[in-house]
């Protein structure tokens, strides 16, 4: 009894910190090089306002997706988390308007994602995006060249592509013309680009249509031809995300379809090795879409301090910082006047990087409707782990496309179910 | 007054009795030895005595204190195990004092009664080992050691010489006999070995299947049991028994020789023992009983014969003891003519019980 | 003949000529160690490469880097290749840039003439080097020995929490009979069956409700009352023979002196074995950690070498140091400890 | 850092003697008021109260959790559907083809985990038993060798998959052995047989050091007088093996079965982090199916990962009980 009694009240002492007036604490996981940066921001606004204390947790992402909603369910956690789940746990996030010195700032610069991480018909602000991302691909210039393929150029399909890639692989003996990561948000953009449409016109899921038929048999007969690298999506079940990136870097693919936050870490790891090009999303029957999305900064519902929140985000969401950011990061801004205003000097010394991050910018604009829906759609993560779960099922061999195509239709049905169970 | 008491001590473990019943008072600075074959609840009983166990009736009472309810730790006993167990983490001097650190004891005090017991011993070199460097006659010492700081009211033995080698246990078995008698203290000493019993005891206590067969002094034990149990228990080799009718005031041996029976019932079955040691070898025309020789052990001093009863056949043939002075004469399948003496003649009734009438050595 | 007896039952004496079964003892055992230390080998290995050459093949066994040679008008070191000529020859040169499949190289020891060299024929030259930067950075960047202290502190209490519970209830289930005993034992069994992994869900509700989330007493006492410890202990303190405590009755020790006095030293073998399992065990405590710790100065190592893990990239460089760094107790466990883990396991553990 | 962990020691250890010494006086009123039977019970206070609160709870929970439906996190938010979820697991048309049941992949990662299981369990016995034996002949270094197979035992499971992961895949070390013997790299895990072998190898390469040892302590206390008496009966020495060897490890080979099946059942972190559950969902087992349904997915359901895992723990303690009692009458009762 007593050694219960003893560790109760050693763990009330330890555990019952309570959010001091003024400190802020911000969850952040990092892909790169970003965790260090926004370090640095927040340092310098602590040296502006000593009366706020803003702690960085840097944690894995896996928190961020397994953790965070635990927490939030329980009316807890940190004041500010950089999340990319934003419309499904928008409940949970705090509207900053009340609190922000300049609104109109925000719905100026930042209006058009807004809706991505406020619930249906509201006009919160909850925070702002730390980057935008798009999908798009990349291309190894120089296994092209060393083949003496042309890589394809605007307008090309996906066909194209793959069998400009399929010259390569075979000029240059490589194990695989090309891969996407093993996720089913990578594979919408595509998939819309071939008349894909997730969403039903009651704003719930349609069925699997022809469009993501079309371009899923597509990697499906890639996958068993030999071309696209099978073990980035073979060799997982469920909904496991894996990347594809390690391969492109070590010239094993000509091609990688993926998107723009690679372009920091293949900078990095590609260094001088070889020259890359992003080449933004290749075209299907219904265009060249790309898909869009994006990490957000939110301020959560549970804060204690929530002007000092505000304060904090009205530094990192103001125009320098933003800019600083992006620079440094080598991200995409979200931010409406960073992008009007142009000019961003990406800090690399690495040529491949600025046209790189200019094509994103680019490729941006051809994004078609049904993409730019999804990310501020309640049911796009039920639709991309169905996805990913029967493709790369059908890929192993383990079922036909036909077969998985009714598997499918049920597993997002029973998430709509449960969801709707309440 | 008794020291001791038991009254109607019962014990049952599950439901299964192991000890019925027992009466036992246990006068100051006895040697009182529990014996009997084993499973006969004489370990029990020490444990019920101990405070170890809990009698499931009747009552346990030291000093006229009813102890029944008390822990052993309080009842102010000390106890030797088989085996002995000593704290095998903890040096002779740290076994010896435990008990006494226990009671909140002056420091100085238990210094003091440690070395005292130490002395008396004999093993004060080897106060700072640890039980795994001794040799099993030095581990009993300091099991007993560990009783004597303590200043019991009574020493509780069980089966102490039991892991020893014959010859030490000869030797340990004097010095307890020493040590009883230098102490003076009340002892309880549980074997299954007769001759540690004959030899240590005061008193001894028979049992059988938890019910006190007997309890007297060793020579009483040998020349008046109480019944044909006790009667074939103490004694080696075993007492010859036997079976035989009673007719007309006399019953008859093998061999035909009729001996008085008095005081049993016309024609009942009655069982007559003669030790081996009482049988001799039959002097010219002296009644007696033909034996056939099947081994012979020849000890120096005297000659254990085991014979089988001449004349008998179809059933198994009687085995019978008999122990003859000196190196006789003789050889494998002899036939010998054996006497005795009425007096030795040891008469069972019916019930087993011995009948009234004088024993003798 | 009796080489085969000895080898399939008992040891074989010394002197013999070769047997069959030697060698297949000796091959048996080197492929044991190859196996057993080559994977671990190769993840410290790897854990000293650069994240450009961790994602190569095929792979070298031993980190490099490449070199590089000052050369005259040129203010960084250039990288240096060898170069093979249309003749077949091989020649050093050092290289400026590269400009597509094509490799504008240089002499050092002739910096005026430019060569022209295509990419195809040329290779790195390289010497074993160690990216120590893979160790620094991160150990630099984190407070590392915030997370060291938390994981220390953890291991040290979850570790004495354990022994202490485990043993007084191994004490009370091994050597007192009272009703319910084997309820109690088999319900601690039965949970042996259920993986923490599996009721994630419900445990961080209770550790929510009692407040412990985001402390490391939430890591702690969930992990502390492990069915394994009490199963280990019981069975080690069955061979405890009972005359002993009884003894120690008599000597007037009370329950806890006898427990605390008495048995508990005499476990101390298996106590061994549990407290080092333990502290392997608390030390590796990965998934559990990561769920319940969400403020950075309460981070355990294994919790802060996985901030590496991002969303769409992970910086396997780092998390490969920061695994070797975090297994050096384990190996230090293992180097001045084994003889007493393997000794108490096979003596002691399990009977 | 030694001082550290000194400190600490000293820190954690001083308020358990203090603790101790205060205990004693309590625990003799205490042993006054209720006798020995009160005793075991405040052994067990400390140990039971922990337990209860942070396994038996979270498993009546998880009971609880079970029976709810939704996609909300705290129980109070959730509501009941009384057995729908089970159904919906046990919803099937031919269960020996998943593919067929309305939880095709819950079927699918229990068809793998027995598959696991049966290969995992063999192996490991086979493997230890035969390094066993190894490691009791007197062979030199034998101290070294059995630490040798231990050394894994050590590492996080982690850990484990981690380093395997990389010696397995496309530019691992396992790839540049085959190319530098002139054969064809594989892509290992990408097979199902291959990878659905990893997994197996693997989990018996981290915990066989664990099973040799206990099946050494076994073989070193079997008496050597057997062995002469065999030889001097000129018993062949397969036949002692099977009938000395074999019947006297009896109960060290029935715990090895009993903890390898139960952990096989139990399969998930090294395996997870090593395939996946890939290729397809080959690898895929049940703990790794409670753990993303769960938790982890995109398609989270926490009610029917708690009926999943609620299954499962039946079907195990059934198992154990099976198991326990065939081993006890074999072996001749509890030692």
């Amino acid at each position: 009894m007593t050694i219960r009694t003893a560790t109760a009240a050693i763990a009330l002492a330890l555990a019952a910190a309570p959010a001091f007036a003024g400190e802020v604490r911000i969850m952040w996981y990092s892909d790169g090089v970003e965790g260090e940066v926004i370090q640095d921001l927040l340092s310098r606004f602590e040296a502006e306002n000593p009366e706020i204390d803003v702690i960085l947790d840097n944690v894995a992402y896996q928190v961020i997706q397994e953790q965070l909603p635990i927490q939030l369910a329980s009316g807890q956690g940190p004041d500010i988390a950089r999340v990319t789940n934003l419309k499904e746990q928008a409940q949970h996030w705090l509207d900053l308007r009340p609190y922000l010195s300049d609104p109109a700032y925000w719905e100026t610069n930042f209006g058009d994602r807004l809706d991505w991480m406020r619930e249906e018909g509201s006009d919160a602000i909850p925070g702002f995006l730390t980057q935008l991302t798009l999908t798009g691909g990349f291309a190894n210039a120089t296994l092209f060249e060393q083949a003496g393929v042309a890589i394809p150029g605007e307008g090309a399909t996906w066909d194209d592509w793959i069998e400009a890639s399929r010259q390569v692989m075979d000029s240059q003996q490589l194990p695989a013309a090309f891969a996407v990561d093993r996720s089913g948000h990578r594979i919408s953009g595509p998939a819309v680009s071939y008349g894909a449409n997730y969403i039903g016109e009651d704003g719930n899921p349609a069925p699997i249509d022809d469009g993501t038929m079309a371009f899923a048999g597509k990697l499906v007969d890639w996958t068993s031809q030999g071309l696209m690298l099978p073990e980035v999506w073979v060799s997982a079940a469920g909904t496991t995300y894996r990347a594809a990136a390690d391969d492109f870097i070590n010239a094993q693919i000509p091609f990688y379809y993926s998107g723009s936050w690679q372009v920091a870490n293949l900078s990095t790891k590609i260094g001088d090795a070889f020259d890359w090009v992003a080449v933004g999303t290749p075209c299907g029957d219904a265009g060249c879409s790309g898909l869009a999305g994006g990490a957000a900064l939110v301020a959560i519902k549970y804060t204690q301090n929530p002007e000092e929140v505000a304060k904090v985000m009205e530094y990192l969401a103001s125009e320098p910082v933003v800019r600083e950011f992006s620079e440094r990061t080598l991200f995409l801004p979200a931010h409406a006047g960073v992008v009007a205003a142009g000019g961003l000097q990406f800090q690399s010394e690495d040529p491949n990087v600025q046209p790189a991050l200019e094509k994103f910018v680019q490729a941006s604009t051809e994004t078609l409707p049904a993409s730019d829906a999804l990310p501020a759609w309640r049911w796009a993560n039920a639709y991309y782990g169905a996805l990913v779960t029967r493709i790369s099922q059908v890929m192993a061999g383990e079922l036909t496309l036909e077969e998985a195509r009714p598997l499918m239709d049920q597993d997002i049905a029973d998430q709509v179910a449960a969801a709707q169970q309440q | 007054m008794s020291q001791i008491a038991l009254k109607g001590v019962t014990k049952s473990f599950g439901g299964v009795s192991v000890i019925h019943g027992v009466d036992l008072d246990i006068e100051t600075g006895e040697l009182v030895v529990f014996v009997g074959p084993s499973g006969c609840g004489k370990s029990t009983l020490l444990r019920l005595i101990s405070g170890l166990d809990q009698p499931s009736a009747g009552a346990i009472e030291i000093d006229g204190r009813d102890v029944t309810r008390v822990s052993a730790a309080d009842r102010g006993l000390a106890m030797v195990f088989q085996s002995y167990a000593l704290y095998p983490h903890m040096t002779v001097r740290q076994n010896l004092s435990f008990g006494l650190e226990n009671t909140r004891m002056a420091k100085a005090e238990v210094t003091g009664r440690v070395a005292e017991a130490a002395r008396m011993l004999n093993i004060e070199p080897l106060l700072d080992r640890r039980p795994t460097q001794l040799s099993g006659g030095q581990r009993q010492r300091v099991a007993i050691g560990r009783a004597i700081v303590r200043n019991p009211t009574a020493f509780l033995l069980d089966e102490p010489l039991s892991n020893l080698d014959a010859e030490l246990r000869v030797s340990m078995r004097a010095e307890l006999a020493a040590l009883h008698a230098r102490l003076g203290t009340t002892m309880i000493y549980v074997t299954h070995d007769q001759i540690e019993a004959m030899t240590l005891a005061s008193r001894i206590v028979v049992l059988r299947a938890g019910r006190v067969e007997q309890v007297a002094r060793p020579l009483d034990l040998f020349n008046r049991p109480a019944n044909l149990f006790v009667a074939g228990f103490i004694g080696a080799p075993s007492m010859n028994l036997f079976p035989t009718r009673a007719e007309g005031g006399t019953a008859a041996l093998p061999g035909g020789r009729r001996v008085p029976m008095a005081g049993v019932p016309e024609g009942s079955e009655v069982t007559i023992g003669l030790r081996p040691q009482h049988l001799r070898l039959a002097q010219g025309n002296e009644p007696g009983f033909d034996l056939r020789i099947a081994l012979i052990e020849a000890l120096g001093t005297e000659t254990v014969v085991h014979g089988e009863l001449a004349g008998t056949s179809g059933d198994t043939p009687r085995r019978v003891f008999a122990i003859l002075p000196g190196q006789p004469g003789v050889a494998l399948g002899d036939i010998l003519r054996l006497g005795f003496d009425e007096a030795y003649l040891h008469r069972f009734g019916p019930d087993g019980q011995r009948l009234v009438g004088p024993g003798r050595p | 003949m009796s080489a085969v007896t000895s080898f399939l039952t008992r040891r074989r004496g010394q002197g013999r000529r070769w047997h069959w079964t030697d060698v297949v003892t000796w091959a048996w055992l080197a492929a044991g160690v190859v196996l057993m230390f080559g994977p671990a080998l190769w993840l410290v290995a790897s854990s000293f490469k650069g994240p450009a050459q961790l994602a190569e093949f095929p792979p070298t066994l031993l980190p490099y880097v490449q070199q590089t040679a000052q050369v005259e008008g040129h203010d960084e070191p250039l990288p240096l290749y060898t170069v093979t000529r249309e003749d077949g020859t091989e020649v050093v040169l050092a290289e400026i840039r590269r400009i597509g499949t094509n490799s504008q190289m240089v002499d050092p020891a002739n910096p005026e003439e430019r060569i022209n060299v295509n990419i195809a024929d040329r290779e790195p030259v390289r010497e074993v080097g160690f990216a120590t930067e893979n160790y620094v950075a991160p150990l630099v960047a984190n407070n590392f020995l915030r997370f060291l202290w938390n994981s220390v502190f953890v291991t040290a209490v979850a570790t004495a929490i354990t022994l202490l519970t485990n043993s007084m209830a191994a004490f009370a289930l091994s050597k007192y009979d009272f009703r319910g005993r084997n309820a109690v034992m088999l319900l601690i069994v039965a949970t042996l069956m259920v993986p923490l992994s599996v009721i994630l869900v419900p445990l961080y509700a209770v550790v929510n409700a009692t407040g412990l989330l985001d402390s490391l007493w939430g890591v702690i006492l969930p992990t502390v009352a492990t069915p394994t410890g009490v199963f280990l202990l019981r069975q080690y303190m069955l061979t405890i023979p009972d005359e002993l405590l009884e003894a120690a009755r008599m000597d007037h020790a009370s329950e806890w002196q006898i427990y605390w006095r008495i048995v508990l030293p005499l476990t101390a073998p298996a106590l061994a074995v549990l407290a080092i399992f333990s502290v392997v065990w608390r030390w590796n405590d990965f998934l559990w950690p990561l769920i319940v710790l969400s403020r950075r100065e309460l981070y355990t190592l294994q919790v802060g070498l996985n901030t590496y893990a991002g969303e769409l990239n992970v910086q396997w460089h780092y998390i490969l140091a920061m695994t070797v760094v975090t297994m050096i107790p384990v190996v230090l466990i293992f180097v001045f400890l084994q003889r007493f883990i393997t000794a108490g396991i096979a003596g002691a553990g399990i009977k | 850092m030694t001082s550290l962990g000194h400190w600490a020691g000293v820190l954690v250890t001083a308020p358990l003697v203090l603790l101790a010494r205060a205990v004693d006086p309590l625990l003799r009123a205490w042993q006054r008021w209720t006798g020995i039977g009160g005793m075991a019970a405040f052994f067990l206070l400390p140990n039971l109260l922990i337990f209860g609160v942070f396994v038996l709870i979270p498993i009546v929970l998880n009971l609880a959790y079970s029976m709810t439906g939704g996609t909300e996190i705290l129980l109070a938010q959730r509501p009941y559907v009384g057995g729908e979820q089970y159904a919906r697991l046990l919803e099937c048309q031919d269960y020996s083809r998943p593919l067929t049941c309305r939880e095709d992949q819950f079927w699918t990662a229990a068809r793998n985990t027995g598959l696991f299981v049966l290969f995992q369990v063999s192996l490991m016995v086979a493997v230890s038993l035969v390094t066993a034996l190894i490691l009791n002949r007197e062979i030199k270094g034998r101290g070294f060798f059995r630490a040798v197979f231990f050394f894994p035992v050590l590492l996080s499971p982690v850990v484990v998959g981690l380093i395997w992961r990389w010696i397995l895949q496309r530019e691992g070390l396992l790839n540049l052995l085959v190319v530098n013997l002139g054969l064809e790299p594989q892509v290992w895990l990408n097979d199902r047989v291959t990878a659905f072998a990893a997994a197996v190898g693997v989990s018996t390469w981290a915990h066989m050091g664990f099973y040799t040892l206990i099946l050494l302590a076994g073989l070193q206390a079997i008496p050597r007088d057997l062995y002469e008496a065999a030889e001097m009966d000129g018993t062949p020495p397969a036949r002692v093996f099977r009938r000395i060897t074999l019947p006297l490890l009896g109960p060290n080979l029935a715990v090895v079965l009993v903890l390898a099946l139960i952990r096989g059942v139990q399969i998930f972190d090294e395996a997870y982090v090593l395939t996946g559950g890939g290729p397809g969902t080959s690898t895929l087992f049940l703990t790794q199916y409670i753990y993303e349904v769960g938790f982890a997915s995109l398609l989270r359901n926490p009610g029917l990962a708690a009926a999943a895992s609620m299954l499962m723990a039946g079907v195990l303690v059934v198992l154990t009980l099976v198991q326990l009692r065939l081993s006890r009458s074999s072996a001749g009762g509890q030692r």
